[in-house]
């Protein structure tokens, strides 16, 4: 047992339950978010260092064994996205202190974002597959109502859209789940993949890929996948920054995870079939997401397109599926959260300061607010695959990995969207930083420090994770050998010899 | 709603359904019943009250605000996971001790309970605090 | 049984979808809680069903007594409800707050976060 | 040593905007310190690589993907790094001063040393991945230069086009070095020159010279792609010297020349490098006869120029590849000159059109000197270094593979660059002084300023007249392009040959055309729009934008049905067409089997369903769904799932309520969707339910494994105290799915209660909204 396993779900419940207690007291909430998400932060460096050091973690609940109890699992995948997790979690939640006003507060804001966590912490963790359903809906039911929290009329038009494709999405997994363990009578996930591994016969295998296309479409909602991304653009740009900033940065990967963990643990027939279904869902997901963004005038709406075109290249990576190109996914997608996640919270100053998100009335701020044009550049250039920032070496592990596979349209796609994303990002650049602010806009208003340390934050972590690609990208890539090869994974689980 | 009839009832079936609850609650483990359940049937009384009387009366006979219920509940069944932890067990590891009732032999008492205990309040506070602010609506 | 019961998901599943295409907010709202409905019943069936005999281990005795329903989808699904229930009863308060905000039921009208 | 040669520059760039306040007037001279310093460790580094055993670096950074910090400095990478760090330093001494009090100064300086750090990576970088790093920062560095006068939208468009072609041109280079990496088995550069690369990576040779070569096209702005130079003509002029005439552009050729003995001498690299570089070059030198601004004037002229060195590299033999080093090293010389005297002349007369300037020399007489040297080096006259590199290239031309066409098109060049150099360095200071106000009273300006163009000029006329010493100094440089050890002999005088007549040919035809420059100026700027792919460029963009809109208005369209039928569409085709393909639907079951009562309660939900769905009465339809939900718990009761049953019974009473509550509010039932609209979606439903009874079919009909459930049974009473199997599963066995679950409805508790509670224009809660931070976009 590993009690570093339960603390990245314990820390965020004890935090949202004792806010929730505290309903009263803004000032104790605000202080119980800010230091559940820093304990968070430590309990997952630790985790991370743990799982890096002595390999895949267990932690059976309750004691019971595997696969009849719960089994809590932290590969270096898991372990990541849990760091992951914590970091934009704590700059999110800081950023939320500034940001988020009274009124929201008071009707139990920070008490959501903690259980928004613990659910995408839950769902990072877990090792079966109907506890991973339960952490999808504490994750989701959390991120419904801090979508609609504040209760506008655009809030609620995208909320409508937000929930009904994501409740659909929940349907979907549960049907799925159903039937798999009509199929399998097992709901542990190295089980599963056990037990799958050992089917021959063509009609078993066929059902079993069936099953599997169920959690495509249920897991692909949740990502963002082409056609399936429609409830994303419609409702991001809706609630406060912040809101967004933590979404974009966590749940379509939660999404991602999914898909990735049970199409490399479980889902292991046809390979070819599943790879020519990745790559095409993963390059239309990409040009339409791109040209969707390249198409916008609103800040946090066009980088919210991006949030589409990136899953693309995250679905890429396991589509290849080679050792390199599920590294380059893993590092993908921590380095896209982070740097989305940044963005975000950009725009969010951004209309702090002028009061709108529009680019066509944004401008100047490369003079007024020199600190906050660099703080964008970081993150946008990096989106942008820019070397050396993360998103570089993102972006050629996934082409090397795409030349070496022979996949020559994924990779021409993959660049030409990459020059579209350079592309938009400048459009934000030249439209709200460097062309002077249009006569009839609003000078820039209040002071605004503490509302860029977050951003701060997030940008020194997509330097480091740049500029120290060596070991950033060597831990991702030990993640990759991992789920490439999951027999330790099953054996660990299961508790076997492997 | 105003209806004599359905306000003479709330006030009878209250106590009524507050111990079939408990009784619903405390053969869960070995029968039909359980946390969940004894949760919605305790909610019942109170959330016939508010059709009845309206949300503002049946808030006063409550008490306390249905929603620290929620957190209290949460909290317990949270508890109840973290107490195998504290014996230096795995998260949510059963810890069983027994309690002699006379004349009803030893009774089994565990952390499983304690969770259930959770649950049941948790689900109480949920259930009326949908059903009050709904009422409340303008 | 598992015949029937495979026809009537499938109706469920139909009107769910049916009415999760409606224009009307309040008819999605009822497409949504019949999905529910056809996923529990879902994988009760899948499951494979025994009649009558639940799976509570009779007094004094070690074991459940063969042959008994089986007991994990049925946590599954009570889990599956309870979540289902406030995943309902916030889908009501949001089309009410919805409707009080926006003046309208009409989903075709509500394009507005889309423009 | 390299590393820290490279890291000082960005140290520097970090530094720079605090210095730049502080230090006031003296700052183009302290930051001059550092290339200086530069510029002469690298020339101590020289005889190392003169010796065959040049400084090497090599540090691990991301070994999983092939990237290292490798750094070489033989011959063509010092040579390089001596031109960007000798005329950087110029370049910033001279900025200091053309720039100063501008409130951008220091951010001018940032990503001026960005630049020339980067550009210092890409000479020095020995790992293709490395160079590609630095490349790319190069091309991020000139946006933001080219952009520095960002208040004007012309000097945005610019930026944004340079940064797309060559952005756009790198990618393609990124996926070539990956190819020729991947192919070749090592990304190190140094180890892939020896071996014969083209040959080993046989299939994939083409395609790999095909992207790197669009990567060096883009960059050294090659047709197609040449517009966006001209245009970047926007920067302040000290980057346009330095940038677009003497290092960023001949990032491109120097790749060229570095991969050479690699991946050249095939018959594909001489026609297309050669190709390329042809057009280029006579593009170039007749599109430069056009221009009245005197920077277009210049940069036409490079575009030219960066063509003869294509072409001279396509050309790939010993001499031309000879011919090329040195050319690249005159053409830096006077090009930086030029510019920077263009520079001087648009400080101080305020114009940059050449038919507005004339006669300067009274008032400019060091600048006028400066400009002469640099344009009669450029005009390729004796005794200048233009002079030499201009004979070895017409030797080149003369000796190499293409005949007389070749011949001529080298000579169109050489004549184009004596029309431009009269027309920049001559005529602004010679003849009739125009009656201008400021173009009149134009007078010399600071040393800082005109040390950059005087020292240039003198070391154009240095080079040619110590001509010896320099053909031994560029022969490292030279052997590294050949790949094997050459002597360079470099000479004034090379007797009465072919060249030499060429040379006087070309000198007299440039001559006539200096003549006739105004007629020919207006016979070609009606020409100039329609060979400025320019055009094409912008209508990509536009075409792009439309496509953009239209397709996000499609897909976007704000339609929630939409929205829902696309993705059960997907579901229907992804699972149902691997259900057909991979098994097709099972039908294994016992129909006998079926008790009337079971198909009873099955039709009781069915009808309940279909109530739901046609009743036009919300509390009719509400009932139905809750009798479906009573019908369900019926189900739950008759096959052993007591628990289930009962909690369905109680939470469908519940949600019956909380509808009643809710509807109360909202509106009755309207028919909205039309008959055609809802035939559709009739079969989709129907496709979908289908669907799902065919999955639940064939899972029945393929069991693959017995369920776990046994065990629970086994100790659900010894070991976790309890009979009710079910509970204790939920308590103890799966107890985290419990505790998820009532999270779940204690947040959706908190939800209902805030959006009931909570609204913009509920007065009972707290303050309203301050309309600033709404988030309504009001």
């Amino acid at each position: 047992m590993s009690l570093v396993l339960i603390l990245p779900i314990v820390i965020p419940m004890l935090s949202g339950v004792s806010i929730l207690l505290a309903f009263r007291s803004r000032v104790a909430q605000r202080f119980l978010s800010l230091a559940g998400t820093a304990a968070l932060t430590l309990a997952a460096v630790l985790l991370l260092a743990e799982v890096s050091q002595t390999g895949i973690r267990v932690d059976r609940i309750g004691d019971w064994p595997a696969p009849y109890g719960i089994t809590l699992v932290a590969d270096l995948f898991s372990a990541l996205m849990i760091v992951l997790t914590a970091v934009i979690g704590l700059a999110v939640a800081f950023y939320s202190l500034v940001s988020i006003d009274q009124r929201r507060e008071t009707f139990g804001y920070h008490a959501l974002y903690q259980f928004l966590l613990m659910g995408v912490c839950g769902a990072f963790l877990t090792g079966d597959l109907f506890n991973l359903y339960v952490w999808f809906e504490v994750m989701l039911m959390a991120s419904f109502v801090l979508m609609a929290l504040g209760a506008e009329r655009r809030q609620m038009e995208g909320a409508i859209k937000y929930v009904t494709l994501n409740l659909l999405s929940s349907a979907l997994f549960l049907a799925a789940l159903g039937l798999l363990y009509g199929a399998a009578g097992t709901l542990n996930m190295a089980d599963l993949a056990r037990k799958f591994a050992s089917l021959t016969d063509a009609p078993s295998q066929g059902l079993v890929t069936t099953l599997a296309m169920l959690f495509l479409v249920a897991f692909g909602i949740k990502a963002g996948l082409f056609p399936m991304f429609f409830w994303l653009p419609a409702s991001y740009h809706t609630p406060p920054a912040a809101v967004t900033a933590i979404f974009s940065g966590l749940l379509t990967k939660v999404g991602v995870y999914a898909l990735i963990r049970v199409f490399t643990l479980i889902f292991v027939h046809h390979t070819e079939l599943m790879r020519t279904v990745f790559l095409t869902l993963a390059a239309l997901t990409m040009v339409v997401g791109v040209l969707g963004a390249v198409a916008q005038y609103d800040f946090r709406r066009l980088l919210a397109f991006h949030i589409i075109s990136q899953i693309g290249y995250a679905l890429m990576g396991l589509g290849l599926g080679s050792a390199l190109a599920l590294s380059g996914a893993v590092y993908f997608i921590f380095h896209v959260a982070i740097a989305k996640t940044a963005l975000f919270l950009v725009s969010g100053l951004a209309r702090q300061l002028h009061g709108t998100y529009d680019l066509k009335q944004l401008g100047g701020l490369y003079r007024s607010q020199p600190w906050l044009a660099l703080l964008f550049l970081v993150p946008a250039f990096s989106l942008a695959g820019l070397p050396p920032l993360s998103g570089f070496f993102a972006k050629l592990s996934l082409v090397r990995a795409g030349l070496e596979a022979g996949e020559y349209v994924s990779v021409v796609v993959a660049l030409a969207v990459s020059l579209l994303t350079l592309f938009s990002m400048i459009k934000i650049w030249v439209e709200a930083f460097w062309k002077p602010l249009p006569a009839g806009s609003a000078p820039a208003s209040s002071a605004v420090k503490g509302w860029l340390a977050p951003i701060a934050a997030l940008a020194l972590v997509t330097v480091a994770i740049g500029l120290g690609a060596g070991p950033a990208f060597g831990l991702a890539a030990r993640a990759g050998a991992q789920l490439l090869d999951p027999t330790t994974y099953i054996a660990t689980v299961l508790a076997e010899a492997p | 709603m105003n209806s004599l009839i359905l306000q003479t009832t709330t006030r009878y079936l209250l106590p009524l359904l507050l111990l079939f609850s408990i009784f619903l609650f405390g053969r869960g483990h070995n029968e039909p019943g359980g946390g969940f359940v004894a949760g919605l049937v305790a909610a019942a009384p109170f959330a016939l009250y508010s059709i009845a009387f309206g949300a503002r009366e049946a808030r006063r006979v409550l008490r306390i605000d249905p929603r620290w219920f929620i957190g209290f509940g949460l909290l317990v069944a949270l508890t109840a996971g973290l107490l195998g932890v504290l014996l230096g067990r795995p998260f949510f590891s059963g810890v069983w001790t027994y309690l002699v009732v006379p004349g009803l032999g030893p009774i089994d008492l565990g952390t499983p309970m304690l969770f259930d205990l959770g649950v049941y309040v948790g689900v109480f506070g949920v259930t009326l605090t949908i059903i009050f602010a709904m009422e409340e609506a303008d | 049984m598992e015949i029937v019961l495979a026809f009537v998901i499938g109706g469920l599943y139909a009107a769910a979808v049916y009415m999760l295409l409606r224009r009307s907010l309040v008819k999605m709202l009822i497409g949504l809680a019949l999905l529910s409905h056809a996923a529990n019943l879902l994988i009760f069936a899948v499951a494979r069903l025994t009649r009558g005999r639940p799976p509570i281990i009779s007094l004094g005795a070690e074991d459940l007594a063969s042959p008994y329903a089986d007991p994990l989808p049925q946590a599954l699904i009570l889990t599956s409800i309870v979540i289902s229930f406030g995943v309902m009863a916030f889908a009501l308060a949001l089309a009410y707050r919805t409707y009080r905000t926006t003046g309208t039921d009409d989903l075709d009208a509500m394009r507005g976060s889309d423009r | 040593m390299l590393l820290a040669a490279i890291g000082s520059g960005f140290v520097m760039a970090l530094l720079a905007p605090g210095l730049t306040r502080r230090l006031g007037r003296a700052a183009g001279w302290v930051f001059a310190i550092l290339p200086v310093t530069l510029t002469l460790l690298f020339a101590g580094a020289w005889s190392a690589a003169a010796d065959g055993a040049p400084i090497t670096t090599t540090l691990a950074w991301v070994p999983e993907l092939g990237l290292s910090l490798s750094f070489r400095a033989d011959g063509l990478s010092l040579l390089f790094a001596l031109l960007i760090t000798g005329i950087g330093a110029l370049v910033v001494l001279y900025g200091g001063s053309y720039l100063h009090g501008d409130r951008d100064l220091g951010r001018f300086y940032s990503w001026l040393f960005v630049f020339m750090a980067a550009m210092l990576g890409v000479a020095l970088a020995d790992n293709l991945l490395l160079l590609f790093v630095f490349w790319e920062l190069t091309s991020l560095s000139s946006y933001m230069l080219i952009g520095f006068g960002h208040d004007r939208a012309p000097a945005r468009q610019a930026a944004l086009q340079a940064l797309l072609i060559t952005g756009g041109g790198g990618l393609a280079l990124l996926a070539g070095l990956v190819l020729l990496g991947v192919g070749a088995g090592t990304f190190e550069i140094s180890a892939l020159l020896g071996q014969g690369a083209a040959a080993r990576i046989d299939p994939l040779y083409v395609p790999a010279v095909g992207l790197i070569l669009v990567g060096a096209f883009t960059k050294s702005a090659q047709f197609p792609f040449h517009f966006w130079l001209p245009n970047a003509m926007e920067a302040p002029t000290p980057i346009s010297a330095y940038l677009h005439s003497a290092t960023m552009v001949k990032a491109g050729v120097y790749l060229l020349l570095r991969l050479s003995p690699a991946l050249g001498g095939t018959e594909l690299w001489t026609l297309v490098v050669g190709g390329v570089g042809a057009t280029t070059m006579v593009l170039g030198a007749v599109l430069a006869l056009a221009q009245t601004d005197l920077k277009r004037l210049l940069a036409y002229s490079t575009v030219s120029a960066l063509g003869l060195l294509t072409l001279l590299i396509g050309i790939g033999t010993p001499r031309a590849l000879e011919a090329a080093v040195v050319f690249l090293l005159a053409h830096a010389l006077y090009k930086g000159a030029l510019f920077l005297v263009a520079g001087i002349l648009d400080h101080e007369t305020g114009t940059r059109d050449i038919t507005r300037l004339g006669g300067l020399w009274r008032g400019l007489p060091i600048t006028a000197a400066a400009a002469g040297g640099a344009a009669l080096s450029m005009a390729g006259l004796p005794p200048l270094f233009g002079f030499i590199s201009k004979e070895l290239a017409y030797e080149a031309a003369l000796a190499g593979p293409g005949g007389p066409a070749l011949i001529a098109v080298v000579v169109i060049a050489g004549i184009g660059f004596v029309v431009v150099a009269a027309q920049v360095g001559l005529a602004p200071f010679w003849g009739r002084r125009p009656t201008d106000e400021g173009v009149a009273h134009a007078h010399e300006p600071g040393v800082s300023l005109w040390l950059g163009p005087m020292i240039l000029s003198l070391a154009s006329l240095g080079a040619g007249v110590f001509a010896g010493a320099v053909g031994g100094w560029v022969g490292p440089a030279v052997a590294s392009a050949t790949g094997t050890p050459v002597t360079v002999r470099l000479a004034l005088w090379h007797g009465l040959n072919p060249a030499l007549w060429l040379s006087l040919l070309t000198l007299a035809v440039g001559g006539l055309l200096f003549a006739a420059r105004r007629p020919i100026r207006n016979g070609l700027s009606r020409l100039n729009p329609v060979l400025g792919a320019d055009l094409g460029f912008q209508a990509g963009l536009g075409g792009l934008n439309a496509v953009a809109q239209a397709q996000t208005r499609f897909f976007q369209n704000g339609y929630l049905r939409f929205y829902l039928l696309m993705v059960v569409a997907t579901t229907i085709l992804l699972v149902g067409g691997t259900l057909v393909s991979q098994i097709g639907v099972g039908w294994p079951l016992d129909v006998l089997d079926v008790q009337a009562h079971e198909v009873v309660f099955g039709g009781l939900i069915l009808v309940a369903a279909l109530v739901a769905i046609t009743s036009r009465s919300r509390l009719s339809a509400i009932a139905a769904l809750g009798a479906a939900g009573f019908g369900v718990s019926l189900i739950y009761l008759w096959y052993g799932a007591p628990d289930l049953a009962m909690t369905q019974f109680l939470i469908e009473s519940l949600t019956v309520i909380l509808f009643v509550l809710v509807f109360y509010h909202l509106p009755h039932f309207t028919r909205l969707s039309s008959p055609g609209a809802r035939a559709r979606d009739i079969v989709i439903a129907l496709l979908a339910g289908g669907l799902m009874t065919a999955l639940v079919l064939t899972v029945l009909a393929v069991p693959l494994f017995p369920s776990i459930s046994g065990y629970y049974g086994a100790v659900s009473a010894a070991e976790a105290h309890g009979r009710n199997v079910v509970n204790v599963i939920l308590v103890d066995f799966r107890g985290l799915d419990t505790l998820g679950e009532i999270t779940v409805l204690g947040i959706a508790a908190t939800g209902v209660y805030a959006l009931l509670k909570l609204h913009p224009r509920n007065p009972a809660v707290g303050p309203v909204y301050d309309s600033a931070r709404s988030e309504d976009g009001s």
